[in-house]
């Protein structure tokens, strides 16, 4: 049994004004459990809480009702006030007879009737309360992120400034990522290499990361502090600490007719490569599929020239397991595939190419050498049409596009009208546009440039149908504000293909058990409040693997999400939050259904061996609550029908002890 | 009415005890009377030739029983399952309720069970001998000498209305394959929904107050495989073992309903069982209609590893308003 | 005996329910139940009802007193609420046996004086069977189907119904219904006993016997291996013991309602998993030892402390209601052997 | 409920945590009136109520339950809410199947910014119960005597 006290606040004539705050004592005092019954003018006052760390200690009490403001108010106070009188806080109940009475209603009586109703609910409750230790786990302090693209080496970067290691996982040979690939940046028109690959040396020199590339996650177990990671080091059948990158063998190499995907297959790479000139790490890579020494075991010229002696075509596949304290996801995005916009004459036409296809052909180190030329026969461009919102907001064309706008669309694409017509002033260029969208810093300036000093033709409408005709594509088109359908006969087109997440993210984020949202764009734990974490804990999420972004954004949520990180890592121990969920062994039969429903992946089964009747045993598969990674919802407690799995601090019976006390 | 005959059962069963690939046989055994059939083990030949019976009275469904049995050895049990039983099979096996390979099932085709209590009905007391040849059974009475009846008079509800004579889970099946039929199962339910809320009030106030909480709907359930139910649970709160209070008939059906919603096959169990012959799968229908109404078809146990639609959700779903505004149409 | 035609049946309950309130088996969609007789409520044909007529005396749920506490202080309210005179008409003789049965446990020292209430406020007009059905096998316990007990018996004809007062209950209110009734011979009685006794020897239980069983006979069947095969596929829900008419164990629990704590009984089964559970645990662990409790209590601990009493009346609802169709039938044919018990 | 002979229709409200209690607490602030008969249980996500918590109310008095969550899509623990709106969709429609009143139970999804919408969401809903008259439907009789 319970030794209670309650305490009522007068919160001067907030609470007094409306409710006999003597009375609510006084009716108090008699409710089953309470020893002891009063009523102070600040409650949350110096005074006031000395008043209940004073009868706690007269009284003996063991728990604690507050009548008073909203518990979002002050709960924490009083909870603080129970541990210094010497009982746990979460002995605490709090009434809440102000903003839910004594403001609401008006007329004295009914207040006070109230007040004494929620007074005995508080009551009620603390009468099952039970003391709650927050749980204790410490902290491995190194971090893992997913993916080398800008979002991860500017979170790697930032979480090893401060301190803590850091690991990069990069599916390709190089980090780098999609900026590698771009050739100048929007507002400003610098060159996306000259600021990126500073930052990849940087990573590449920081004693504190380590970079894997060419390897993936294989297996993620743990929670938040103690993850226990597997990778997959994927054979590149070169040594990585010998090869100095000096590019012999990929010269000498006479597989030559490989797509170089880094120029998105607009011209060709050798089966041993380094995708560009300052890769890093700067190591070559076989291609199995294209190797001919690893195919059928004939050739092995590469290491005859190598010599570093850095070849091995004896290499395997590599487990590396790591323990790590928190996860950024920075899976990145791809451009959708063309493959089913028929209308656009993508498969048809070299010269239908996307926007990074463009960035690629224009940048110096690209096939072209930095020269605009059509990659059907070479020539020089004289009218470019742009499409903008290719399988972009499209709610009509789902099986093949993407009903969310893509967002980096309008300004790149801006920028690639206006640079053509900086660089070929004898280039007509055309944008075709749903809406042009330039919400950003200097954006709408710069789109405004393009129009303005350009004059580039943007047309407010879409492309029907593009059809080559001869060396010439048509382009028709409808023009909204002329209210005219229009037909251009361009020599190239550049199609800005919605982006998407990349297809590595759905697999890591059952992995993680981070949730997706139905365009398996990672979900943040609150999408206002918490934008850069998952709802798992310890899960982070950087970059455009959230949702389509610009580098500037990028780059913000990368340095938002290593700030998490380094909180995280810099604890030495997590105290978790004791009102979580607890399975009751004796009672769960391993049905799952609390699994199933809930959303941290907090509850994991274990076999266990029982006693049963008559001195036999049998093993039974139960539920098994991470407190460490469970927040408290509670939806696993209605999803289990045997009630063994409850919610410490709102246990079935504390609710309807509060439920029975209301409907007295 | 039957199309297998016990035999061919009796002669499969005896084949795999020999052949050691089980070491006992969950099967119905004959009875006092032609109706009163029990679910036996059986561990040897001689008792299956003896006592082993298959036919218009072997409702019973074993899949709940294999919980238990699995739990026992290592080595296999036969079990037989109708159509309908393979659903709660697979639902089980879904929440991981027994261990697969500890279990052979074999998967027989069923036309249909017969209703006792239709047949008493039918052809009057003191029944004293009962055969099935064609679609008619031929019944023995004290007062009334031979009587025949159509066989499908006297099927039970849950067989007129059969949804599935499809086997969904087996390690062999005998007999034909089944297809999934169409099935006018929702009728009963449109009926009360059809009808006002004063008026459905009034049924379920008539059939729940007969209730006499003796749990057999729970206990015969091969969803309801707690390990402690709350209604025994005397820190559950809402532990009640008579209707002290006709709340108590209400809030033990409603929740029971509940905690199988989206796991009920409607296997019809609860219903079969009730001494006090309360339409209990009327609950549990409804609850599947719903489903079926408000997130698209679902049939629990078609298939292992089915998410259940209560641990699951979009963000379309439609809002507990709109729920019951639908019900206000009907 | 005194007779009325089956025309005058009506006035005769008419009578009755004027100074007590009158229960009779009504026909409902599912069998037969016992109601309360008003205008227009008929009598049922059926053999017996759903619910055994222990209901009456023993009822599933029963209030005996309330806790009410003021500020500090508790007061106890007596709550019984069983002080109205009442009349069951058309209770089996199997049915009437159970009374007996019932009486031995509740009104022997210390008297269960709620149960006594309602037996002293009680009249019992049995009902002679003429069409017995397969599951009934009350012979078995040397109960005379023809011929009920009962404060007052009667034999419904075709055309008439004869009353026989058997106690001074009886005789009192067969006075009250005197002037409705006339005096009559036994012969159309003793021909419908005749009758109906051809018909029990046609029955298929008719040569079930309990001899082998008794007091007595504990060592012999405790550990019989058969238990094993018996309890099998019990569920262990209380069907039977909830139909079954000499049923007599209940629980006591506490209800609190928000206002005062109500202390009640309601049945309890032997065949539910708590039924034994104490402070130490439970001292039948397993299904088979309740299965076994329950049976060993009906053919042989009670007959021990009960001059040789059978607590099973064979009525035969747990026949047809047991959901695996396990029963007390099947459970004496396989101990004791094929038809000898 | 019956309060000194006269029915006082008693309105339970389930409120999660995060958004539904924080705009009851607005409309406290705001000095937004609704009726006494509301009484306000805090649950940590509207996906903590179950179903047995609703009836209890019913049987004990209660005339009216509001279950009051963050708005779909909101939930502080992402998705606790769809399933509310899955079991309360089919909780609801089965006591409704059973005879059981439909304006007797409602969810109302309230943000934390809502507190009109609060108030206002509980002048409406007590008025509905208060048309319908006591809950004899889901009653204990024990608890009323």
């Amino acid at each position: 049994m319970q030794r209670i006290g309650v305490f009522v606040c007068w919160c001067g004539s907030n609470i007094a004004g409306t409710v006999d705050v003597q009375a609510v004592s006084e009716a108090l005092k008699n409710e089953p459990g309470v020893v002891f019954s009063t009523n102070y003018q600040y409650m949350c006052s110096q005074a006031g809480q000395e008043l209940i760390i004073n009868s706690v200690k007269e009284h003996n009490l063991t728990g604690i009702v507050v009548c008073s403001c909203s518990p979002r108010m002050h709960e924490a106070t009083f909870r603080k006030t129970a541990a210094a009188a010497g009982i746990n806080p979460y002995m605490v109940e709090i009434a809440n007879i102000r903003e839910q009475c004594s403001w609401i209603h008006k007329d004295m009586e009914i207040g006070t009737e109230k007040a004494i109703i929620l007074g005995k609910a508080a009551i009620a409750k603390v009468n099952l309360n039970a003391p709650l230790t927050p749980g204790e786990s410490p902290v491995t302090k190194r971090a893992l992120v997913i993916g080398g693209g800008i979002a991860g080496i500017q979170t790697a970067l930032d979480i090893a400034e401060a301190g803590f290691p850091v690991d990069i996982v990069e599916t390709k040979p190089t980090i780098g990522g999609k900026m590698a690939q771009i050739d100048k940046t929007f507002p400003t028109l610098d060159c996306a290499a000259c600021i990126l690959t500073p930052k990849m040396v940087d990573v590449a020199q920081n004693d504190k990361i380590r970079i894997f590339s060419y390897s993936e996650v294989e297996d993620v177990k743990g929670f938040v502090g103690n993850f226990d990671v597997k990778i997959k080091k994927k054979a590149r059948y070169v040594k990585e600490d010998i090869c100095t990158g000096c590019g012999v063998c990929t010269e000498k190499c006479p597989m030559k007719k490989v797509p170089n995907e880094f120029n998105l297959g607009m011209d060709n790479r050798r089966a041993i490569y380094i995708p560009f000139a300052q890769a890093v790490p700067k190591v070559a890579t076989i291609d199995p599929n294209a190797c001919n020494m690893l195919k059928s075991g004939k050739c092995g010229l590469c290491a005859k020239v190598c010599t570093a002696g850095a070849i091995d075509y004896t290499q395997k596949d590599e487990i590396i397991e790591e323990k790590y304290g928190a996860i950024v996801a920075a899976t990145g995005f791809n451009p959708i595939s063309m493959d089913k916009f028929d209308e656009y004459a993508y498969n048809q036409s070299k010269d239908v190419i996307t926007s990074l296809e463009f960035e690629r052909l224009t940048n110096a180190a690209g096939p072209t050498a930095g020269k605009l030329l059509r990659p059907s026969d070479g020539k020089h461009p004289h009218k470019i049409v742009f499409v903008q919102c290719v399988g972009s907001r499209c709610e009509s064309c789902a099986e093949k596009g993407k009903e969310y706008c893509s967002k980096i669309c309008c300004m790149y694409t801006a920028k690639h009208a206006m640079l053509t017509r900086d660089k070929y002033p004898d280039t007509e260029v055309y944008v075709f546009y749903i809406d042009v969208r330039t919400p950003g810093k200097a954006f709408d300036e710069f789109y405004r440039r393009a129009v303005e000093e350009y004059n580039v033709h943007y047309i407010k409408g879409m492309v029907g149908k593009i059809s080559p005709e001869g060396d010439k594509l048509m382009v028709r088109g409808s023009d909204l504000l002329n209210n005219k359908q229009l037909t251009i006969d361009a020599d190239l087109v550049v199609l800005a293909a919605a982006i998407e997440p990349d297809k590595s993210a759905r697999p890591l984020a059952t992995m993680l058990t981070a949730s997706m949202d139905t365009n398996d764009f990672f979900t943040e734990a609150h999408p206002k409040l918490r934008p850069v974490e998952s709802p798992t804990a310890g899960v982070f999420l950087s970059g455009a693997c959230q949702g389509p972004k610009d580098i500037p954004e990028t780059v913000s949520q990368a340095s938002a999400a290593a700030a998490k990180v380094i909180g995280l890592l810099a604890k030495d121990k997590l105290t978790g939050n004791p009102c979580v969920a607890q399975a009751n062994e004796l009672m769960c039969n391993g049905c799952s259904s609390c699994e199933k429903v809930c959303p941290y992946g907090a509850i994991t089964y274990v076999d266990k061996e029982f006693r049963m009747p008559n001195r036999t045993t049998a093993i039974r598969r139960v539920a098994s609550v991470n407190p460490a990674v469970c927040q408290g919802c509670g939806a696993c407690t209605v999803a289990c029908p045997s009630g063994a799995m409850d919610l410490n601090g709102f246990l079935n019976k504390q609710i309807i002890a509060e439920v029975d006390a209301i409907c007295k | 009415m039957q199309k297998i005959t016990s035999e061919a059962l009796i002669n499969k069963a005896c084949e795999l005890l020999e052949n050691k690939t089980v070491n006992r046989v969950l099967g119905w055994k004959v009875g006092e009377f032609a109706y009163d059939i029990t679910p036996a083990l059986f561990t040897d030949c001689d008792s299956l030739k003896s006592d082993f019976v298959f036919g218009d009275f072997c409702g019973a469904n074993f899949s709940k029983y294999l919980v238990s049995e699995t739990r026992k050895s290592d080595e296999k049990v036969l079990v037989f399952l109708k159509p309908c039983d393979t659903y709660s099979f697979n639902q089980l096996l879904t929440e991981n309720r027994f261990n697969r390979e500890n279990v052979y099932a074999i998967g027989i085709p069923c036309e249909g069970m017969a209703d006792i209590s239709k047949i008493k009905a039918a052809v009057g007391d003191g029944i004293v001998g009962l055969s099935s040849e064609g679609d008619k059974i031929i019944v023995d009475t004290l007062y009334d000498g031979k009587q025949e009846i159509d066989a499908k008079s006297v099927m039970a509800e849950r067989c007129a209305v059969c949804k599935s004579k499809k086997c969904v889970a087996y390690d062999e099946l005998m007999g034909e394959e089944g297809e999934i039929v169409d099935s006018n199962r929702f009728d009963e339910v449109e009926k009360l929904e059809k009808m006002t809320e004063d008026e459905r009030y009034a049924f379920w106030q008539g059939e729940l107050s007969r209730c006499i909480r003796c749990n057999a709907c729970r206990d015969i359930c091969p969803a309801c495989t707690c390990e402690n139910c709350v209604f025994d649970n005397p820190e559950s709160s809402v532990q009640n073992k008579a209707i002290s209070d006709s709340f108590e008939e209400k809030m033990f059906h409603i929740i029971r309903a509940f905690h199988v919603a989206g796991r009920c096959t409607d296997c019809g169990e609860c219903s079969r069982v009730c001494p006090q012959n309360i339409p209990l799968h009327l609950l549990n229908r409804k609850f599947i209609k719903d489903i079926n109404d408000f997130y698209g078809e679902y049939q629990a146990g078609a298939e292992v590893g089915n998410r259940a639609p209560l641990v699951d959700y979009t963000l379309e779903d439609l809002e507990p308003g709109e729920a019951l505004e639908r019900g206000a149409e009907n | 005996m005194r007779k009325c035609s089956i025309n005058d049946l009506n006035s005769v309950f008419e009578k009755i329910s004027q100074s007590a309130v009158l229960y009779i088996p009504v026909d409902g969609e599912n069998g037969a139940d016992y109601k309360i007789w008003e205008k227009g409520v008929e009598l049922s044909n059926a053999l017996n009802t759903n619910k055994s007529p222990k209901n009456f005396f023993f009822p599933q749920s029963e209030d005996l007193v309330e806790f009410k506490t003021e500020g500090k202080d508790i007061e106890v309210i007596d709550i019984r609420d069983s002080k109205e005179d009442f009349v069951v008409f058309g209770v089996r003789a199997c049915d009437v046996k159970s009374f007996e049965v019932l009486d031995r446990v509740f009104l022997s020292e210390p008297v269960d004086s709620y149960y006594a209430d309602r037996r002293e406020h009680g009249v019992i007009i049995s009902m002679a069977c003429s069409r017995p059905v397969e599951t009934c096998f009350c012979q078995t316990f040397d109960i005379d189907a023809t011929n009920p007990l009962g404060d007052i018996a009667c034999w419904k004809t075709d055309d008439a119904v004869y009353f026989e007062a058997k106690t001074e209950k009886g005789q009192a209110l067969m006075d009250k219904i005197s002037d409705l009734t006339s005096e009559s011979d036994d012969k159309a009685v003793e021909e419908q006993k005749t009758k109906t006794t051809e018909i029990m020897k046609r029955l298929p239980l008719a040569d079930l016997k309990a001899d082998k069983f008794g007091a007595g006979k504990t060592e012999e069947f405790f550990n019989d291996p058969a238990w094993a095969e018996l309890s099998q596929s019990c569920l262990g829900c209380g069907t039977c013991t909830f139909v079954c008419p000499t049923c007599q164990c209940y629980d006591i629990k506490d209800y609190n309602t928000g206002k005062g704590v109500i202390r009640y009984r309601c049945w309890d089964s032997c065949m539910y998993s708590d039924f034994t559970r104490m402070a130490h645990g439970n001292s039948r662990n397993s299904q088979l030892e309740r299965f076994r409790q329950r049976f060993m209590h009906k053919l042989v601990y009670y007959p021990e402390n009960n001059e040789g009493l059978f607590s099973c009346v064979g009525c035969g609802r747990c026949l047809s209601k047991c959901p695996i169709s396990m029963n007390i039938v099947k459970v004496m044919k396989t101990l004791g052997g094929k038809n000898n018990g | 409920m019956q309060v000194n002979g006269e029915y006082k229709p008693l309105i339970v409200a389930f409120c999660c945590n995060w958004c539904s209690y924080a705009g009851a607490d607005l409309a406290g602030t705001n000095r937004s009136n609704y009726p006494d008969n509301v009484k306000i249980i805090k649950v940590p996500c509207s996906c903590r109520v179950n179903p047995m918590f609703i009836l209890r109310a019913f049987q004990r008095g209660a005339d009216g339950v509001i279950l009051c969550g963050c708005h779909p899509g909101d939930c502080h623990y992402t998705s606790g809410n769809y399933y509310t709106r899955r079991r309360m969709a089919l909780l609801f429609s089965m006591l409704n199947f059973l005879g059981i009143e439909k304006e007797r139970t409602r969810v109302e999804w309230v943000s934390a910014a809502e507190g009109a919408k609060f108030a206002a969401t509980m002048n409406e809903f007590t008025e509905a119960v208060a048309k319908l008259g006591e809950n004899k439907r889901l009653e204990d009789l024990r608890c009323k005597r």
